[in-house]
């Protein structure tokens, strides 16, 4: 089983014009950097982009903004960034806000074979216009489809050949629902290690998940708030 | 005087209890973590995957993979937990977040409150707060009591796209601290040298007033 | 916080007459052989317990079956029960036979504050007899509500002074799944370590899901089915 | 000569392919992992949430933190990974496991299984036998063609209570390799000395047969 490809050109190379995928991370932090740049050097356009955040103007998703690749987002929050807002505004780019959680769960129900979820959030307001709502013990919940997107895009710390993944601290976030939800995953990673030197108990994504692997190269890891306090 | 955003965090310290989980949105309820009480312990999630968030690093010890919510740099304190996206909002839904501090922008006499959408302006998204109010137990706003026009900010009904419907039960605002009844806002207690007649004035939605209503001492 | 018990009485001081209450475990792989010892001892009846599996004759719940403390078994296999095939074919005992999977997946949905999941485990056989079938992408699932469980016992390898729980191996099974599940969990482990001394990104359960905790002792761990190979 | 219990498990481990994920029952399927090529990468899944399940550990090597989805202590492959319940049928259901062996009681024309309960008699449980079964892409039978009684298995529908419905792609028997096409059994191979009208006599349901009919080869 050779899930192990040669790079980010490698790992992308059948991701087409209009292709939907989902990319980990929350807001800069755990988003796949070297699949993004492939993609932004390889131009394919009409993406539909699953991703909790859309980056910010020049890195991450910001840069396939910059190069009008993105045909719509769906994301949860997606400010901080000028590039998006100008394309919005203007009619270029289709959004589609959707609950933090919500996005989270549909994720986790393609990835569990659960065709739809139930879910409070939106209830009541103009999230849930159009969707059906089904009340359970005197509460409403809305009826949230499972995510269909062609490939996933996820970054992981370690990883082994045989698919296997492991995150660090809050560097996991979407990254192991995204790998479990696509058709095809990529995970690209900061060590590549071979199978059996990860410990069995402790890995996030279990390789059956994963397609492609990679290790990756020159992460940036750019922090978006840098807060600290006096020693 | 009107409270100061440092004494609504304060104020709303003094609802935490010993063994709370506790959720805090971004702002003024940021600062609730400077006031827990010494010795009580209580934990912060953080939606974006971490139970146990401790203060800000140290300049120079800042780690691009550990941030909050609000993508600031954290850290983390002994017993801290990281978890995904999913199983996050997984223990929100199921009730297991004790207490969610949240700013708004609007609440209403029922408990809708409208914090995510400026319908004309810039859209940024709900992020979690829609699941974060569809399903915490006990959810306190932090919020102005009016806007910077002088406009009231707790109405009979939400003027702007709601984020959830009846689920506020507290406020606590620069001029008072009220909760949310089947029968309207009612006000518990006053800012220092804030009168009732201030605070009637200033309460667009139907305020009930039982009795002598204490100033809030610091 | 203080969820740390002095023992399994103490733990489940106040499961009483009819509780309904969840048992970690598969087979008799990671049970949590503390607590049942301590409601055999208890004597506590009319119990409704949601377990995989129901032990053997004499050890794990078939203990608890002995002493006829079990009104209703609700699980996915329980054969190798000679006490339970008794009370079963008597109707002393009643049973309710669920898929596995959507015995995990009712566990997960209560963890995760699902109030109902779709899953095509049983549709058109007798399993959905009376349950709402409902079709996505031509499939038929089932609509199962997540479990309300008044205790979840479940048994991790370790586990600190916060609730965080670790489980060994295909000792998890269950385990994690039911510790989000109860509205109180009750958590046994053969060892309890000082908050801060689990690595926080290998943690299988979040200490917020779990009330009480202690270190179990004499782990009898018995082997249901021994099979070796030659050297 | 019908197949030994060894043989049908050897004529399954041919339809293995590299990188294949599989799940294999209890009884004759377990035995389809003795017989997987040399130099073949396939990934053995046990439901009870185990990725890269190895061979029988050496006596006194037994861990009792360690077996499979029918309680037998077992070892791990370079590579495995462990998870929870959910986790494991989750994968499942969502298709990821390529190939699922199982035993069965029943299998009717068009696919259905019966392998859980005999009516009448003590019922064990469906275990995790539903959850495959309505989820695998691909699911192989592994059956005696007859019960004791000499009756044949393969029926033109189930006379016991279904697993499954219309799930069932290929039975290997002792007396044959057949494929559940919408005709019907479609005979693709025969046991070796096996004649094509032993086969039809002891076949209930609809059994097609298209031109030669070649013997298993070993």
């Amino acid at each position: 089983m050779n899930k192990v490809v040669s790079g980010a050109e490698a790992a992308i190379h059948d991701i087409s014009d209009g292709s939907v995928i989902m990319l980990g991370g929350f807001g800069l932090c755990g988003i796949p950097e070297n699949c993004i740049n492939a993609l932004v050097k390889k131009g394919v356009k009409n993406l539909t982009c699953i991703s909790n955040n859309a980056g910010v103007d020049d890195f991450g998703i910001g840069l396939m903004l910059q190069q009008k690749q993105v045909k719509k987002m769906i994301s949860s929050y997606v400010g901080e960034n000028a590039e998006f807002e100008r394309q919005l505004l203007s009619g270029e780019l289709e959004v589609e806000l959707i609950p933090q959680g919500t996005l989270a769960t549909r994720c986790l129900a393609a990835g569990y074979g659960m065709p739809a979820i139930f879910t409070p959030a939106g209830a009541g307001t103009e999230v849930g216009t159009g969707k059906e709502v089904r009340n359970f013990n005197g509460k409403d919940y809305l009826l949230e489809y499972a995510f269909d997107a062609d490939f996933a895009i996820v970054k992981a710390w370690k990883g082994d050949t045989a698919g296997n993944l492991v995150f660090k601290e809050t560097a996991r976030n979407f990254n192991p629902l995204m790998a479990m939800a696509g058709k095809i995953t990529i995970a690209e990673v900061e060590e590549l290690v071979p199978a059996g030197a990860l410990d069995p108990d402790y890995i996030h994504t279990p390789g059956i998940y994963v397609h492609r692997i990679f290790q990756g190269s020159n992460y940036e890891k750019r922090i978006e708030q840098r807060t600290v306090r006096k020693r | 005087m009107a409270l100061t955003k440092e004494q609504i965090a304060e104020r709303i310290a003094r609802e935490l209890r010993d063994g709370y989980y506790v959720n805090l949105g971004i702002g003024i309820p940021t600062l609730v973590a400077n006031y827990i009480p010494e010795g009580m312990d209580v934990v912060l999630q953080s939606e974006n995957g971490l139970l146990g968030m401790g203060p800000f690093p140290f300049e120079g010890e800042e780690d691009p993979d550990l941030i909050n919510a609000g993508k600031q740099t954290i850290t983390t304190v002994p017993g801290s937990v990281f978890f995904d996206s999913a199983m996050s909002f997984g223990m929100i839904r199921a009730g297991k977040v004790d207490l969610t501090v949240l700013g708004a922008m609007e609440v209403s006499e029922n408990g809708d409150i409208a914090n995510w959408k400026i319908p004309g302006k810039m859209v940024k998204g709900m992020g979690g707060a829609m699941d974060l109010v569809a399903s915490a137990k006990n959810i306190i706003v932090a919020m102005m009591h009016t806007n910077p026009k002088g406009e009231s900010k707790l109405l009979p009904q939400c003027t702007l796209p709601i984020t959830g419907v009846r689920c506020v039960k507290k406020i606590v605002s620069d001029l008072a601290v009220l909760d949310i009844t089947p029968q309207g806002f009612k006000l518990l207690e006053r800012a220092p040298g804030v009168s009732v007649d201030e605070i009637r004035a200033k309460t667009a939605g139907k305020l009930i007033i039982e009795g002598d209503v204490p100033e809030i001492a610091f």
